[in-house]
């Protein structure tokens, strides 16, 4: 039975909610049962945001989780306040463009994706790392398949105009590319 | 029917405006701005009115007057926002006037803080205001339901002339989740031929909300209690879930419920004899179903994010036939699954067997 | 016999349920009578206060709706915006509209709120028996200063047609004051102005209109009058405190 | 001097003497009977003499009085 | 000690002078005014602030501000006024500030009348406002009771740092009757060393009724409930009379409790077994006292002047061990002796019979 | 070396929880010098709103209360009745004290009450997330008013300042920015000047604001304080609105 | 045991309320238990106001009573009003001066005291009618004795004039000696 | 040309560079490290040309700048 936990966290501005919602639209396609939840309130005017996405074959109850399966943490803040919480055996991706600090938990599987530094290398430092993290997230574990993102990317950018599709698109593949390859 | 992945805010504002409500009046409040945000750019669209209005207290009058006219109208707030609008419901109930108000609930009390909670239970359901009143309260526990209950919340006050209080919480309301908007079928409503609209070549009306007589009012008052009673006759609605013959029974509203069901299934899974009981409307509250289903049963556990408010519905529903257990968090702290199976296997270890 | 004074059609024919000496029967004649005037009643719909003037729905032949103290400006907001060809007015007492509905009032005006109000301004809380209003004169007994209104306790007479005038969304203001027939002509033609202000839909519209309150203030009608002219007055001039020029939008 | 006519409430009037201020000819006093209301109405004395002016239904504010002229 | 007639919302006024009450903050509304008439002249010859605020918003807010400086302060209000206190109250609750807040209700809902009614109950006892908060409230019978639990309602302010409702009616505002001035004695109080007053040459300090962080504000709300429940245990109270092994149990509380003292008495007259228990703390309710007293009785009679408020409470404390039934008027209606003597005899030869 | 400037003692050594280039800070900081320098610190109560700003009481070092949104006067009028020899001050956001909040502080003014009113005006709900306040202004765009305020629908941009000049119990009430330095000196003499009416007893003092918000506005910290200058002010004209003369009493 | 149900009905003005609260503290005097109940509000806009004494043995329950055992009228529409809700048995006071009806119910004891012309007759036409009716009240029928009335009457007038108390006591006579002496 | 020191609380400083523009002598600019709350806080790059003016501190909402002078 499928069900994921997936908890993303980072500055406002990093398209940390865009992110999650894409992967919930994604689960939607594929006739799962989804959830989207963010941060609200003042907890963003310190410039922070996260939200907590369920991708399962069962009803969702709680809509948050105290133990992700996965979690991304795209900067340092967001980094030592998550990184704990990540279930054991669990996934925790890190922005490394933005996260120094190393992890120092044993049980986890880490993946390192400098999606700042590739955005810089690969897409003329667009602000695109969400998007990168993504193809990131699902080349190392397919909680969606790569194309139902492509058709929630599509489905989330509707009305938007068509070149930043084809950015978020190549951003993807980046992110992508960068685990196939050799993260 | 396409499913669209929507936020609870966003998705009663939609239902509503789908469900005919051309006039909205209401004041900022976290957790429930989206509603407004929505509206101020959907309502224009269709010839509808936005209107942010100064205060609380102010918006619920202008309900008042909009109501008044026969249209369909609503507004939303949460906790501090709901008490200021307490002798505007009362005067709501006492006219008679239809109205949907929303209640996407927060910690409190006081300011509290902008998280998930339930404890506005008692203001919602029992009054907050003064008088003998009632709302009609219903509380979702999907966005989907959330949408569903929203038209049935516009249909439910113009059939009983009632004000309708929809009592979400802050995760209901900021969450996304799949929902399709299915028109719901009604049976047709009466006319309101009680609207004031101008004279016109007619006979004049008027609506007010008081009446200097003792006689005159309390036969208002006794003619409110005749369709409360009708509407826990007929209004009265749950839903179930579970083992047909539990050992104990979970219940729980709202967020709280749809928690409550993942424990349900989860205890199944370890074998525990659990269902759930979840009222969808609190006001009236589904008080003979629960007694019905509380039989046999060894006991409740009744799980709420206050500390035991819907509790005295159902201490009042089983009537001491079955022993009532109490779990609650409150402040926007959330129970989680775990935590309340392991009070589950509590009961069933000492209290109960003992 | 040509008619000279007829009780109009639109004020019900029944006795008032006001004290001796009251205004607040001749102010609701005014109105009725502007109203019967403009050929208005069959699409008028009025909002009524909570204060001494709470069965006003019993009096002038129109549609009326009646809610909380002091929130007559929303209501009548709320009707106008969900039938915005009708026209609303409101009639509030001071403690209704200075006091506990400064807010509303304040606010229906700054937004230009196409309603016309009237406002009673006795000095003082009649229905509730005699405490001080926002609008109670320094010096002036109530049951609440038993001494006379002190500003260092309680503040100053309020003037709210003042302080509507500064608002951009209001288009016309006058105070009346109905102790003389002179005065009635005139206040009949600002009650006139400010209806036609709102079906011009220049703006949001008020007539102040002073009035007696002989009951707690504890004199004879006659008095009572007396002191309006040579206390209030002073205070609280008369006249149109804002008239804002017609905007290109069609007459009625 | 016109002829004039001035009709009064009596059920409505509550002898308030507004009116009796503000008859220029001074032509309205109260009454010693009461009305089944309780008040004591006001009365013309000497509708002769009314100059059909209409002040004292302009300032009655139970609006109890109506006039008439030829 | 001399007797003097005096109207209950004089005495309720002097007492409060007498219990220490220096600022009182007020708007007016019938059945009450008495109370702040008396206050103007009264206050300021004690060298205290009378007040008229512009609404009862601003009044509770006022209450709010003197009571944060340590300060004996109160407001008085009727039924719609006092819904437009309740987020104040919730505020006042969550940041624990001791006040006196009297309600002489009147007939509601909206703006309703006023004539005496008890249709406030629910709001005063379970918490008008939102989250979960409580008030203490003193339900008093009689004018020198009132005046009496004037006193005890400033002293278990300050004890519990909790605002107090005083639940009357128009008939106690209204009525005179002998009274005394009896000032109690009450054990000494912890100082207010919470108080605001500028800090000083010490510590500043704060008070405020927020805690964006869930887990802070669930423990305030713990600390709260352990207040309530220590309330509980240690300050319900209630009043008996009549037969020490009753047939019917007689229940009502204010001014319907001293109406069915004369039934109690009438009706053991006429040779019925009657008895009669009156809450006098609504909140705390004498569960447990009502529990106990309802042992071995055939029935309840529950009599409100409300539609069944009070009952629901009788309802939890009886687990339903024993048939309640219920009488009630609302709207100013006073019920009669006689008429719930009928009641009575009818439900000894009817209902409890069968 | 001399100081030039350095962090005024009173305002507590801890960073501010608002925005990058929200002024909420910078107003914070000038209550703070103007109590150090006064001297008052020890007799001083401030008031905080419900807002951006709710946290005031963690930042500046006098004892707080803080209640409901809206309500600060109120609370503040409780507190100096209770206290009179205390300096009392609230510090509120334009949704606070000039959307729910009217009431409150018109009758504040009106009564001539003894507190010093702070209002920061960011024409925005910032807290809540940027939805329309009474002073928005006529076009600007917010999470309420997605087509930008259009007056015929939302009113007017709404001028407390003004509103409250017009009442008699008001005795100072001044408007200010904080986008240049000889603005913010030109604040501080206002902010001083109002706690001075208030120590003399002169009456009900004011200071409005005026005040980026950044975060809400959608722009950058450069890019807001450039739009404050330019349309709010023209708007919200900077000055002493009104400045009422001492009376006899003495001064503290 | 002493049990009276007393209302007093009239317009504003002529001192009903007062009336009733002298009777209730004359009653307080002799050491019964006693209440007042008046009429309140918006009713007395219109003129006319009414209050219960109830004066007893026992402990008072309802402060109101639907079927009073006395009952003064002191005008017509109160006559009209309330004359009909007297106990059969009970005793109707009526101030003739003002009630031109006449009762038409054969089960009351009727006491008629033009009350108005006596005080025009003996007493200047001072507005004490109040008193001369209770004058005549006590004469009649001793609800308290006459001289708790005037000690109450003192109590009442406590930092009034004198000339006050001494007006209304001479007023008590005049009720009282119409009674003895003839009515 | 006086002496001035400009020190800068890096942890208080949001980087909003409201600063830099008032700096009349354009020594002030953003940094590319950010702080432990994720901002990057303003540098001076000069402090030699600093005229110890103290408009930065002045105009600075976070009250992150002290200015000092000979
Ligand atoms: C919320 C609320 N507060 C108070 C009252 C009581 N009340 C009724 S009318 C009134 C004021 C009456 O004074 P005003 O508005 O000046 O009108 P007037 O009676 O003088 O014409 C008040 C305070 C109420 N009905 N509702
Ligand atoms: C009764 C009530 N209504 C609404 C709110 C929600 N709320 C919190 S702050 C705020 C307004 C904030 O705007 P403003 O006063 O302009 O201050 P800013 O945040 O812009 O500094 C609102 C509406 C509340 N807390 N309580
Ligand atoms: S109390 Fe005053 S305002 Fe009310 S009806 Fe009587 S005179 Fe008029
Ligand atoms: S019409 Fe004129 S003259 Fe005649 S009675 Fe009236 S006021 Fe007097
Ligand atoms: S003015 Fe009217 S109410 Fe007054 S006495 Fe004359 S007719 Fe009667
Ligand atoms: S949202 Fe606006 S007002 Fe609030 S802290 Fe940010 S910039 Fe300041």
């Amino acid at each position: 039975m499928k069900h994921h936990e997936i908890l993303i966290a980072g500055f406002g501005g990093q398209g940390i909610l865009f992110l999650g919602r894409v992967l919930a639209v994604a689960g939607m396609l594929e006739g799962h049962e989804v959830s989207w939840y963010p941060s609200y309130g003042p907890e963003m005017r310190g410039g922070t945001a996260n939200c907590t996405v369920i991708i399962s074959d069962e009803e969702i109850g709680a809509t948050i989780s105290d133990r992700p399966g996965v979690c991304i943490v795209m900067n340092e803040p967001s980094f030592f306040r998550f990184a704990p919480t990540v279930q054991p055996g669990g996934l925790l991706l890190v922005n490394t463009s933005l996260v120094r600090a190393k992890c120092e938990r044993e049980d986890l599987e880490v993946l390192s994706v400098p999606a700042n530094d590739l955005a810089k290398l690969y897409l003329d430092g667009a602000e695109v790392t969400n998007t990168i993290i993504l193809g990131a997230l699902l080349a190392w574990r397919p909680i969606v398949q790569r194309e139902s993102a492509e058709r929630a990317l599509a489905e989330c950018l509707r009305g938007k105009r068509e070149k930043l599709y084809t950015l978020n698109l190549k951003a993807l593949e980046v992110g992508w590319e960068f685990v196939e390859k050799g993260a | 029917m396409e499913k669209i992945l929507m936020r609870g805010n966003e998705a009663v504002a939609e239902a509503a405006v789908r469900a005919g409500c051309r006039l909205y009046f209401g004041y900022p409040i976290t957790p429930q701005n989206e509603i407004s945000e929505y509206l101020s750019l959907r309502l224009p669209q269709v010839g509808g009115v936005f209107l942010q209005a100064e205060s609380e207290v102010a918006a619920i009058h202008m309900v008042y007057g909009a109501a008044a006219t026969g249209a369909r109208v609503m507004t939303s707030s949460s906790g501090p926002g709901v008490s200021l609008m307490q002798e505007g419901l009362s005067c709501l109930a006492a006219a008679e006037l239809p109205c949907v108000v929303v209640n996407m609930s927060r910690g409190g009390p006081g300011v509290g803080n902008i998280q998930p909670a339930q404890s506005d239970y008692f203001q919602a359901v029992k009054g907050g205001g003064h008088g003998d009143y009632r709302l009609i309260v219903l509380a979702p526990s999907t966005v989907q339901e959330l949408v569903d209950l929203t038209y049935r919340a516009f249909y439910l006050a113009d059939k009983y002339r009632n004000p309708v209080e929809i009592l979400g919480d802050g995760m209901l309301g900021q969450m996304m989740e799949p929902v399709t908007f299915r028109e719901p079928e009604f049976p047709p409503l009466p006319p309101k031929d009680w609207a004031i609209r101008g004279k016109g070549g007619g006979h004049r009306k008027w609506i007010v909300c008081l009446d200097l007589d003792p006689k005159g009012l309390e036969e208002l008052n006794l003619k409110l209690q005749r369709k409360y009673r009708l509407l826990e006759e007929q209004e009265a609605n749950y839903d179930t879930f579970g083992d047909p013959e539990p050992e104990i029974l979970l219940v729980g509203f709202g967020t709280v419920g749809r928690i409550l069901k993942s424990v349900v299934r989860e205890g199944m899974r370890e074998g525990l004899k659990l269902a759930l009981f979840r009222p969808i409307t609190l006001f009236p509250f589904p008080r003979a179903a629960l007694f019905e289903k509380a039989k046999g049963v060894k006991g409740i556990l009744v799980v709420e994010m206050n500390l035991g408010q819907m509790l005295e519905d159902v201490e009042l529903a089983v009537r001491g036939k079955v022993p009532v257990f109490f779990l609650g968090h409150t402040g926007g702290v959330i129970p989680t699954v775990s935590e309340i199976l392991e009070h589950v296997h509590g009961l069933l270890r000492e209290e109960i067997r003992v | 016999m040509k008619v000279v004074f007829e009780r109009p059609k639109t004020l019900l024919e029944k006795p008032f349920t006001y004290c001796p000496g009251c205004h607040h029967g001749l102010a609701q004649r005014l109105i009725a009578e502007v109203i019967e005037e403009l050929d208005i009643a069959d699409r008028t719909i009025g909002v009524g206060p909570i204060g001494c003037s709470v069965y006003i729905y019993e009096f002038i032949d129109v549609d009326f709706v009646v809610g909380a103290h002091g929130r007559a400006p929303a209501i009548a907001t709320g009707i106008k915006r969900s039938l915005p060809d009708r026209i609303v007015f409101s009639y509030q007492g001071d403690g209704d509209i200075a006091a506990i509905g400064t807010a509303e009032i304040i606010h229906a005006a700054n937004r230009g709120e196409l309603i016309t109000a009237f406002f009673v301004n006795n000095a003082v809380f009649g229905m509730t028996g005699g405490q001080m209003a926002p609008t109670t004169l320094l010096g002036q007994k109530t049951k609440t200063t038993p001494l006379g209104r002190d500003p260092q306790v309680h503040g100053f007479p309020f003037r709210l047609g003042e302080c509507l005038s500064v608002l951009e969304g209001s288009a016309y203001i006058a105070r009346v004051a109905l102790t003389r027939p002179q005065f009635i002509r005139q206040a009949k033609e600002c009650i006139r102005k400010a209806f036609l202000t709102q079906m011009e839909g220049r703006g949001f519209s008020l007539v102040e209109i002073l009035s007696p309150c002989p009951t707690n203030w504890g004199m004879s009608p006659k008095e009572a009058v007396d002191w309006l002219e040579e206390k209030m007055i002073p205070y609280f001039p008369l006249g149109e405190l804002k008239v804002k020029g017609c905007d290109s939008r069609e007459a009625p | 001097m016109p002829r004039a006519r001035v009709v009064i409430n009596r059920e409505f009037c509550k002898g308030c003497a507004l009116c009796t201020y503000a008859c220029p000819r001074g032509i309205l006093v109260i009454s010693r009977d009461f009305n089944s209301r309780g008040y004591y109405p006001v009365m013309v004395t000497d509708e002769e003499h009314c100059a059909g002016c209409g002040f004292c239904a302009q300032v009655c504010p139970d609006v109890a009085i109506a006039v008439y002229r030829e």
